[in-house]
């Protein structure tokens, strides 16, 4: 093992306007022999066009099932420093808000106990603390919770829910986001920690329709912000855009999916009755238009990645609840898991499930009414499953 | 005998409160509109009169704690200690202060760049790749570093149609936003496992291994008395599925991994609804350090993006009112059978009208 | 011994042309526009100058050779002896003389309708029922002639926001257009066949029954030695087909058979592409010999169509423009669990996004 | 058997005013015993509630396989006179043309030797002579053919086409429906009368894309006119509408699918690089616009009822063909059925047959190359066959 650091290959990912992470690394392989080895594999990558790491074995905090992502070079020979490069997936707080000095705790505790490099943040949300040793995971989560941190989910349990900046800096949250977030993973620390489920469940909270977290592409159970009464109007606002020239016939107007918006002198008039909540004249006349008054979540269910029957985007199982208390919510979750857990198979989405043995059968079986609001349309095969028949009198 | 322990558990992560500016505390929840000032500025204004402002910038997200605490020193100097970071990875500084919003873009601007907020390309949501992944196809920080060096302008800048969100993921396993995304980079694989017949018994369940594979190619089989598994390879499309479950059927090779490129998805349900990205092009080989094919590639959907949607259109609205031969034809992209879905619910992409182009 | 024989086979049917009024022949091809003059009336302009009337009248298409008498006979009397039918089961008399067109209609009144033509509801599609069919769940002929009784008035008039068509289909089978019409009436059976294990061995391949079921419910089995099928009954959803292929598997039953109302299909592509019928009342016992559940539920439907749509909007297009949820309220149908559809592509038809109306 | 005929629940369905089949098959029962039982087995079904015909057995004209749908009573002591109550299918003209003439040769033939009901027309587009016995069906066939007329389909062969009225009567004809129809029908004599399909095979014309025959619904294969290039205008025409007060804004423009109408002053303006030949306009405005010069057929794959796998509309296959000549369209239709013969299933369809197969396979099958045109968008999950891959260079 020489301790050189040649890497002609990555130092053409110096170049360039975009922040380089190979600048930010070497910087660090200078501090940690860890990174340096890291970089020498992945230049190797680079060169060989392909990945040299292992599969994951089972490492982890004392405990806990998930949090921790184990992980090893295929050639520990040749780079010994990452012969360990496990992952910690430190639970992010609401919202991803820090202030300078929690960030700078957690800096200094992976500085002490791992290789310094991390994902601010991973794809669920997580604060990803990346590469370090097996001696070092009880160590660093010590220091996490001395701190007031904990770990994440990983493998087949609820993963660490996450959520848009929501009420604490958009006008268009519909329900507090961060709050139910912070509920939410409290209340669930148990699921969160321990894989007890058929396969991963994500929670994803958005504010709002825009779905500033991807929660009807990403969540299992997505819970999205939606009002119900009409389009709040300032009017005087409104004439200030007709006054500036604004083309809102072009961006608002004709934009509109179903058609529901009209002008009148500098007036705007909306159908709220066949208003569909897309958000659009919302966001592009935000000193006009508001979201209403009667506000709560739309709540989803099952989507997910294209592995293994096709990607699914979420679909609607509840359309409107009020958010005042968390109390439905949590009950709506627990039923779900109830029904996952007798109907699941091993490594099926809830989404999937729901697929396998249909929206209709679900919603019975978590005690839910059909609405007309769940489907795009009604069925158009005939294949119904009649279950009241009568009986011959004889 | 039992041991007395301090070791905390299922505390959970603090609460958010303590992190919020206390101009976002005051106002929490009674905002009132918001208004970008220009390129990654944007001010919102409260019920109560009271504005907070944000300043974003770029971050790698796969980052050291060295990166962290120079974005750290600078929230303590500009913004009050408060900073955030957005479900794209960005970094937003929260300030109180009108005046500092300059200052801070110039000392940002020093390692990195400021921007991603409106009619912009964003950062890019992505993934681990060669960095840690036993998984992938190809690397994802690379990626996005030399597509982003070919698209700062559109980050700095608020000159597209509208927003336009990219997603880079190195396998099939897609964590991240690929299948809902305005333009999507995905590593594929080209070629089935290879099975590991000495190793495979020890370290897999077989009947899970047969179950993990969606479209019934993996097998039971013996080999010399010992119990493994055989793949019918007419049945593979190289989903790695079996190797998630099982380590002995490795499917990455160097000759054959690569990425393709997916088009026209969206989340958000303004306008139209949310949908899926798309095929555009089916395989480009893996060509680091810089991958010029694929940057080519993605700038030139991008470009004939911005110069022929219009406002408010998201790539896929902008092309379904062109209509896919059009989106094609612009680009130059070859139409192949490839595109022609073949996977379960494949009937519902068939043209089942006569409404068509020419 | 070879015998001659003057059998003719294969000759296929007889030229069209020799049917041809001669206007229609001389300006084949060569139309220029057409124009509705009245309800039932319309002419066709040829480029020539040419012009030809074509008088439409409903047929119960079930008819006799001395309906058909009829019609040939006012033929001869005002078209030249020159008529057709259309693909809707109407006569369509081909007049070259305008002046013929009122006294045609006045005798075609005595015992039919004029009309079906522009914004109307014209002569239903059906199908053959308990008049000639082994398969039906109700009657073809009866439903059509209790509902056109009751929407005449929609025939000979074009008040209507634009044309609606229906349909009628005696069994799951839909020999006709059911799945696609603006309403459509469907007979359908509720219980699961019952099996004749007497007959079946001879009357039946057991492979082939087998295989009948879409949804695996037949399995083969034997009795008493005898190899014969048995059916799953919590797999079985009434479609009928196994006894399509095996007459031992009798379906029919009184008690439980009857109709099912479903809305919103088209066939052109007008505006909108083709869209499947959609289901709005699961089930309505049969009632013959006048069905009055049935036409109030398709009346009621007609009328709500007629009150809240805009112009040129076919069922399907109302419905898509006021959605589901009004479409249920509007109407007063119930909204239940077995509108959500739970076969093959169920999944395609979620809501997949927070679009919706409350 | 008693001669009278009490048919009180059927007599209800001579009121009203829409034509009463009853009232017209009660006076065929005065002169036909057959009908007389046929109203009475169907006035006991009213009664009872269900229908009383069995499965039809193997009956038929000598040497053809199609043609007559065999029918028997379940009660022929009951209903002797329906204890054989067979059809015949006759072909009927191209664009279902006939003289009186004609027509009353063919009630000749009926009245001679069976029911003397009918159904003017079958739903596939064949004249159905209902109801005779099996002695008959020889005699009733050597009367047709003398008079030039022919048995249509069933069974698993090619069913009879059908088309649209076309060129004979209407402006929107992109090619001659009915001279393809006749074409067809006489060139596949073999394949409509003998069954050696997989399973029907039904082709439907019509002449524009408003598909008056539904295509698209019901045909294995429908052939629908189209053309290429721009709609043709008359502008002063056009002007006659805006004159006559016409809402031309929501009556045509707005409901143009792509938007790409508009209007200044009295002039028209289409875009028709982004018109998808919908019809709308042309049928909302018949004098002033026309379908474009350069025309032909669209042709379209694998429509079908539901039975078993779920309603399937037509797909498009071939985006644009010209109509000059018929035999490309003779080559295709070859292609497919060989296609189908070496890949379909016993009754299997062939929509089912691609589904199953996939399109892809299923147009390299036969011989198409891939364009966009085949389908509303490309792929969304990413479970792709390569085919070429490199081999280890070694
Ligand atoms: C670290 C992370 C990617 C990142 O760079 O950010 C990640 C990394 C892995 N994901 Fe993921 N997934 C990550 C977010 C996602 C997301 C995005 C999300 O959560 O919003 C998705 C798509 C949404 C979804 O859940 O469907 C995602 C879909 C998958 C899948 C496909 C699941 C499916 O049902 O389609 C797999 C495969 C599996 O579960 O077997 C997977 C499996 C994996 C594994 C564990 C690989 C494996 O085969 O077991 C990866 C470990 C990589 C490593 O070296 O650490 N990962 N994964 C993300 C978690 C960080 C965090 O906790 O914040
Ligand atoms: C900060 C962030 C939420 C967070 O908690 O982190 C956020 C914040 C805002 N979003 Fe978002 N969105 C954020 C991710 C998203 C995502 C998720 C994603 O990109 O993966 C989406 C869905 C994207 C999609 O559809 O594919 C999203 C779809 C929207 C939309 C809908 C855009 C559209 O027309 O389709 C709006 C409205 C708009 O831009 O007019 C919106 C609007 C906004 C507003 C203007 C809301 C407000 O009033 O404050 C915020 C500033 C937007 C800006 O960047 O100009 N936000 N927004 C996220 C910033 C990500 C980033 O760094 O770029
Ligand atoms: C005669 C007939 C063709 C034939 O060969 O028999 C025919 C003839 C004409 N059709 Fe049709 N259509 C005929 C069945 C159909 C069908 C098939 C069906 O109903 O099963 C359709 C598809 C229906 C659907 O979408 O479900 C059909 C969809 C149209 C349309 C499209 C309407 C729309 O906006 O969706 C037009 C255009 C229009 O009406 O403006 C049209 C227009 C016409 C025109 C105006 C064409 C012309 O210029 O001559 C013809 C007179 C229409 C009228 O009735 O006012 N024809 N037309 C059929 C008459 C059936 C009947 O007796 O009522
Ligand atoms: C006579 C006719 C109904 C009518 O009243 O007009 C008819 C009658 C029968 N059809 Fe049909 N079909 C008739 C047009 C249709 C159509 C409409 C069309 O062709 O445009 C369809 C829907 C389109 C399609 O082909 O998918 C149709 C879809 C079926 C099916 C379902 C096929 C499927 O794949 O879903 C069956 C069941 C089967 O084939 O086993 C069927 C089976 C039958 C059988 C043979 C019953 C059986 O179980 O074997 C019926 C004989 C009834 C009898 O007593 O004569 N019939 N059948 C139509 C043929 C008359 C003619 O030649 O003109
Ligand atoms: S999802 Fe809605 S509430 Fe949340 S940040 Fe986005 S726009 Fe604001
Ligand atoms: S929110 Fe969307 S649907 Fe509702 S009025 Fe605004 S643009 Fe129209
Ligand atoms: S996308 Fe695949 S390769 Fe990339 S991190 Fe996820 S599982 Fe690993
Ligand atoms: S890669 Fe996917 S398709 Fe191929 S054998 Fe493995 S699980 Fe099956
Ligand atoms: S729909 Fe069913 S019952 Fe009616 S004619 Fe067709 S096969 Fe017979
Ligand atoms: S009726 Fe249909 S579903 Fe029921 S057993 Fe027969 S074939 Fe199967
Ligand atoms: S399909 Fe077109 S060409 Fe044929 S009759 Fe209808 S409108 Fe005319
Ligand atoms: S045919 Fe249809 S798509 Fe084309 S211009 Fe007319 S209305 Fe628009």
């Amino acid at each position: 093992m020489s301790d050189d650091l040649k890497t002609p290959l990555l130092d053409e990912l110096e170049k360039g306007p975009w922040p380089s992470f190979v600048k930010d690394l070497k910087q660090m392989a200078s501090k940690k022999p860890m990174v340096k080895d890291l970089l020498r594999q992945l230049e190797k990558s680079y060169r060989d066009k392909r990945g040299y790491w292992k599969h994951g074995g089972l490492v982890g905090i004392m405990g806990y099932g998930g949090g921790v992502i184990g992980r090893y070079t295929a050639l520990p020979d040749e780079f010994p420093g990452v012969s360990h490069f496990h992952t910690l997936r430190v639970n992010q707080p609401s919202g991803w808000f820090y202030t300078s000095k929690a960030l700078n705790e957690l800096m200094d505790i992976w500085d002490a106990h791992g290789s310094g490099l991390l994902n601010v943040h991973g794809s669920t949300g997580d604060l990803v603390f990346l590469g370090t040793v097996t001696d070092e995971l009880e160590p660093t989560f010590r220091d996490l919770t001395a701190k007031d941190w904990d770990l994440g989910g990983s493998g087949s349990d609820l993963r660490t829910p996450s959520c848009c900046v929501g009420p604490a800096r958009c006008e268009n949250a519909c329900y507090d986001t961060l709050a139910l977030t912070y509920d939410l993973t409290h209340k669930y620390q148990d699921e969160l920690h321990r894989p007890m489920f058929n396969y991963k469940y994500k929670i994803k909270m958005s504010g709002c329709p825009n779905d500033c977290t991807a929660a009807i592409a990403r969540s299992d159970m997505g819970i999205i912000g939606i009002w119900k009464d009409d389009i709040q109007v300032d009017q005087a606002a409104f004439a200030e855009y007709v006054d500036s020239g604004m083309d809102i016939q072009g961006s608002v107007v004709d934009k509109c999916p179903t058609g529901c918006i009209s002008v009148e002198g500098k007036e705007i008039k909306i159908d709220n009755s066949n208003c569909v909540k897309c958000m659009h004249c919302i966001n592009t006349l935000p000193k006009a238009l508001r979201v209403g008054k009667e506000r709560g979540a739309a709540v989803t269910i099952g989507a997910k990645a294209p592995i293994v029957e096709g990607a699914l985007f979420g679909s609607v199982m509840i359309p409107f609840m009020k958010m005042d208390n968390f109390e439905d919510m949590h009950d709506l979750i627990e039923r779900i898991w109830e029904f996952w857990d007798e109907h699941g198979k091993n490594r099926e989405r809830i989404g999937e499930c729901v697929e396998r043995i249909g929206l209709a059968t679900f919603i019975e079986g978590i005690g839910l009414d059909p609405v007309p609001q769940m489907v795009k349309q009604p069925r158009d095969n005939p294949y119904i499953f009649y279950e009241e028949y009568y009986e011959e009198e004889s | 005998m039992s041991v007395t322990t301090e070791r905390r558990t299922d505390i959970g992560p603090p609460h958010y409160e303590q992190f919020l500016h206390p101009i976002i505390k005051a106002n929490y929840g009674k905002w009132k509109y918001h208004e970008g000032l220009k390129p990654g500025v944007f001010v919102h204004v409260a019920e109560s009169g009271d504005s907070i402002y944000t300043v974003r910038a770029a971050s790698p997200r796969l980052i050291s704690t060295d990166f962290v605490r120079k974005l750290t020193a600078l929230a303590d100097k500009y913004s009050d200690g408060y900073l955030r970071f957005t479900s794209r990875n960005n970094v937003e500084f929260l300030l109180g202060n009108k005046d500092n919003i300059d200052p801070l873009i110039k000392e940002l601007e020093e390692f990195t760049l400021v921007g991603g907020t409106g009619r912009s390309i964003s950062n890019i949501v992505h993934t681990q790749g060669w960095v840690h992944c036993h998984s992938s196809a190809t690397d994802a920080s690379g990626l996005v570093k030399v597509v982003m060096d070919e698209l700062a302008e559109y980050f700095t800048s608020m000159k597209l149609p509208h927003k336009l969100r990219l997603a880079v993921a190195c396998c099939l396993n897609m964590c991240g936003a690929v299948h809902a995304s305005d333009i999507a980079i995905l590593g594929v694989h080209r070629t089935p496992p290879r099975i590991d017949h000495k190793n495979l018994p020890n370290l897999c369940e077989i009947p899970t291994t047969v179950a993990s594979c969606p479209n019934n190619a993996v097998r039971p089989t013996s080999i010399e008395g010992r119990s493994t598994v055989k793949v019918d390879e007419d049945k593979c499309m190289y989903c790695g599925n079996c190797f998630t479950v099982c380590p002995a059927m490795p499917i990455a090779d160097a000759l054959n991994d690569g990425v393709s490129i997916w088009v026209g998805g969206k989340i958000s349900n303004a306008r139209t609804e949310p949908m899926f990205t798309k095929l555009a092009v089916p395989y480009i080989p893996n060509n680091p350090p810089r991958w010029p094919e694929v940057t080519d590639a993605v700038k030139n959907i991008v470009e004939v993006y911005a110069k022929n949607a219009k406002p408010y259109e998201r790539m896929g609205e902008w092309i379904n009112r062109i209509g896919w031969p059009k989106f094609f034809d612009l680009t130059g992209i070859e139409f192949t059978k490839y595109h022609l879905d073949d996977f379960r619910h494949a009937g519902t992409t068939y043209r089942r009208s006569l409404q068509n182009r020419y």
